[in-house]
């Protein structure tokens, strides 16, 4: 799955690259870029390695005892929108209907419990309307779109087929090594 | 180049410093699954403020959880079948969201992946209402749906959900669909003269035939509200001043049987809401949603007390303080149990009956829902 | 505009009581009716005459010195939706973009000024998404849709080209002579 | 027919029991229409709760009332020209609301009725992102639309509104759109690297170049916000940290000019928000929502001040309680004038400045809006 996913994101970035060389009159070093980027499957091959900011590694503020159904809780320390856990889902289940995005940002957050700093993927819940319930507004390590990889004000149901947005979960694809 | 590189060489500093401890479990996102034997309970919201976007709540009756959704666009009604595990909802699209070519369409919904799995084109006059169980039904054998037309001239559609084929059935000056329970192919429906008019369906769907009897309500003096209950072969209807009206309309014409003053001697209370009453049919009790301070226009207002009324003899058995209730249905599985709308604080509410004493207390809720009208727990 | 509404109205029942003749086996005595409903013509002309209870004229409970912003000004005692007031529009105007509704209900309110009652249309607003401001739900004299003319719980713009429902305006079109 | 009948013999009773008094003065509805000089004040609700639902909202900002709305479908973005009286709103609308063929378009509202008079379709790579005024500018002749896409790669689409012809743009790691001031067809856009991407359109709308100079900015240290401010033919831009960074992009590279440590010394506060930011070019001052606590993650914090920076004397001028803003712009018409969202509260904000101490009050507001996130007054 998180192959998938990090080959969905290198092939849509290709596809745009390749439109627009077809389009405009600008050069893209395709093959440098793309051998750039190759380097990453033989470095973290199974992470969906998205760019992140390493300073931003997350301290959730009261993340002891909230619950899942909490904004406060550690794993959504960068979460922008609906709680699937309250909307028929659960951290790392969609509800019902809907099918997880096929992108994705990614936060770092800090799991008090064992004190160690996580990858966090947001996937979105995708072709339900919004579900509207427990709307959390975390940034930690959250950039502009220039760094889209850890961008959240963007509807990451953009490239699936049914690319409506109707809650977001927090699943661990990773721990961040200490600083 | 630059820039494109520039984006690599972020994932690449990425993949070096970032790896996977030994004991770490890595997650993928998964898809939730619905229990088959949950308690299902449906709500209808017309989500006002956006009423584009209405929807149809699933809870589980047992925690009340929210366990799903399904959309029910712009004025959107729902039919549960539970036995043909489908839900219907009869709703309204625009091209551009709110301009531009209307269609009109029954969706159904598989009740277990909550997808639209069909959908039955319907001709651009179906009621754009709030949704009322009485104006989208089954027939008795749950082969055909009947849904409620106005344009505002009033008309019913007979779908065949299987061969999408229809009939529009003429019923000016009428309202509601009340399916017959021992003959399919007939309904009645409610006149702003006081009558109830009874339609039967060829079986070929291909015509109708209409006869209208005797007056069976006062629409000046004491209107019916337009939701009944059933109770064997007939049905319970409730007047804006608290009276039970029992009703056949399993013969040609449909005929009063019983009329009963539930709040005789208690001038100051009637009934309020949207579904304001629930019958349970095996133990004959209703369960009324009431206020105080009745006046003219009140009929809508949420409850300050539900009473429990012995059908059989004939006799307040309890009246329970639940305030804020507006809609009320009785669990098909569990006649012990209630489920509610309450508009005023915007949840959905749980109550426990006494099967002794036919007291009612709360027993769970949930935050819910913006202008929600209907409740159904069919299974 | 008012003979316009009662027209269109009459249209209406007309429209699907002739499909209705030409796809089932009922009978409605359509010149019978046509003859009756004929007679309103005559007797109360400029009036969208629609039916309603005459035992339903309104009190307002808290009419005096309510603003044109509260759902407890007079007029708008039978009035479910939200106010045209608070979404660009006033008391008896629509908001810029929407368009009056065709068909509409009619309430009658009690005026505490002149202390007299007063037959009001309540236009829905039509072809802009709900305005979501000043949701009222006003029921004097309401009844269910086998009174389509009192009713409220329906869009009135449901005869309009564009149905969507954006708020609702309360007109004056008659006095309601004394009980 | 005893139905028919029935209804028409309730309009006759009416009928006859209805009449007009001698000095009745019969209403018939109107359109309001809008004053072609008031105030304008549009915000950008993307409605998270109802996200098929978003709106525009025009206000009138001499009394900070509601003068009418604009649909703004899903992720919808605006961008007012109102030299032209229009209003562009690029959105997605899907076929079934939420579901089925998706359709990207730009609605062309006119800005008097409030109606669409024109949409230009969009390839379906738009970002479908909460409305930055920096993913939806115009050339600087008012020409060409320019539209953020991200799929999410991204690009930016360059359109020719009365032509509907489209150029895709490729600017892969780099987001945000700001056109150059003395010429129309370059803009510059912000990249992952630090880096400045400042592309060049051919007058036949066929092609594109793009030249990319120094590092500009630091996005692992100190990132800037997306949205700018024109200052003459500069841009101000600011730092999460509370740098404002003078960038041109009017030459082949983009260039910063100046920056200005406006929080130096005051570590704990940090600017936050959506639109964190507004210039009076004319008097050369910054007002910044800015928020105390500062730390990884606050950057979209609510203001609890706003400060007002001058730019030609490198001074704070002023520091104003005002809690609760998430999105600032100033008036165009009066440099006394900021409208503001506020998102703690749901409401919109109006405030006066002191044009001697550049303090800031509010002096009104109206309780409006969801997750509104960008705030114009361009009139």
């Amino acid at each position: 799955m998180s192959e998938i996913k990090f080959t969905k994101l290198l092939e849509a970035f290709d596809r745009v690259a390749e439109t627009a060389a077809r389009r405009s009159a600008q050069t893209i070093g395709r093959r440098s870029a793309l051998s750039a980027i190759g380097k990453l499957l033989v470095g973290g091959a199974i992470l969906p390695v998205l760019p992140f900011d390493r300073s931003g590694s997350a301290r959730a503020d009261t993340a002891h005892g909230a619950g899942e159904a909490d904004c406060e809780y550690w794993r959504y320390c960068a979460l922008d929108g609906f709680l699937c856990s309250c909307c028929g889902g659960s951290i790392s289940a969609c509800p019902p209907g809907t099918e997880p995005s096929k992108v994705t940002w990614v936060g770092t957050c800090h799991n008090p419990q064992d004190g160690k700093d996580y990858l966090i993927s947001y996937n979105d819940c995708c072709g339900k309307t919004t579900c509207g319930r427990c709307l959390c507004n975390g940034n930690v390590g959250e950039r502009p779109g220039y760094r889209m990889g850890i961008h959240n004000d963007i509807n990451w149901c953009m490239a699936n087929t049914q690319s409506m947005y109707h809650c977001t979960v927090s699943v661990i694809v990773g721990v961040a090594e200490g600083k | 180049m630059v820039n494109r590189l520039g984006l690599a060489l972020t994932f690449l500093a990425l993949g070096t410093a970032s790896g996977l401890a030994d004991d770490l479990k890595v997650e993928t996102p998964r898809v939730a699954t619905l229990s088959p034997t949950m308690q299902r309970v449906y709500v209808a919201d017309a989500a006002l403020p956006h009423m584009v976007d209405g929807r149809i709540y699933l809870l589980d009756g047992a925690d009340m959880s929210l366990k799903g959704m399904f959309e029910a666009g712009f004025a959107g009604m729902m039919l549960a079948a539970p036995d043909k595990h489908r839900l219907y909802v009869a709703t309204t699209f625009y091209e551009r969201l709110t301009r531009g070519k209307r269609s009109d369409v029954i969706q159904v919904f598989d009740d277990q992946s909550l997808k639209v799995v069909d959908e039955i084109p319907l001709p651009s006059r179906r009621a754009q209402a709030l949704s009322y169980r009485s104006l989208f039904q089954s027939s008795s054998d749950g082969k055909l749906l009947l849904l409620q037309n106005a344009t505002p001239a009033t008309s019913v559609m007979a779908v065949d959900p299987s061969s999408k084929r229809q009939l529009e059935i003429a019923s000016p000056g009428c309202y509601g669909i009340y399916p017959a329970m021992t003959r399919a192919l007939r309904f009645a429906t409610l006149c702003g003269d006081g009558t109830a008019g009874t339609i039967t369906i060829a079986a070929n769907l291909k015509s109708s035939e209409r006869k209208t009897g005797a007056k069976v309500f006062d629409p000046d003096g004491d209107p019916l509200f337009i939701h009944a209950e059933r109770d064997g072969d007939t049905y319970v209807f409730l007047s804006f001043k608290g009276k039970l009206v029992r009703m056949s309309v399993e013969g040609e014409t449909a005929a009063v049987t019983e009329t009963l003053d539930m709040a005789a001697g208690t001038s100051d209370w009637a009934p309020g809401g949207y579904q304001p009453f629930a019958v349970d049919a095996k133990a004959g009790v209703a369960y009324v949603l009431m206020h105080s301070g009745a006046s003219n226009g009140s009929h809508k207002n949420p409850s300050a007390e539900i009473w429990a009324y012995d059908l059989r003899n004939k006799r307040l058995a309890a009246r329970s303080p639940v305030t804020g209730l507006t809609s009320l249905t009785l669990a098909a599985s569990d006649p012990t149990t209630l489920f509610a709308i309450n508009l005023v604080d915007s949840k959905i509410v749980r109550l426990g009956i006494d099967s002794q004493t036919r007291g009612i207390k709360p027993t769970g809720e949930i935050k819910l829902g913006e202008t929600a009208a209907l409740i159904e727990a069919p299974r």
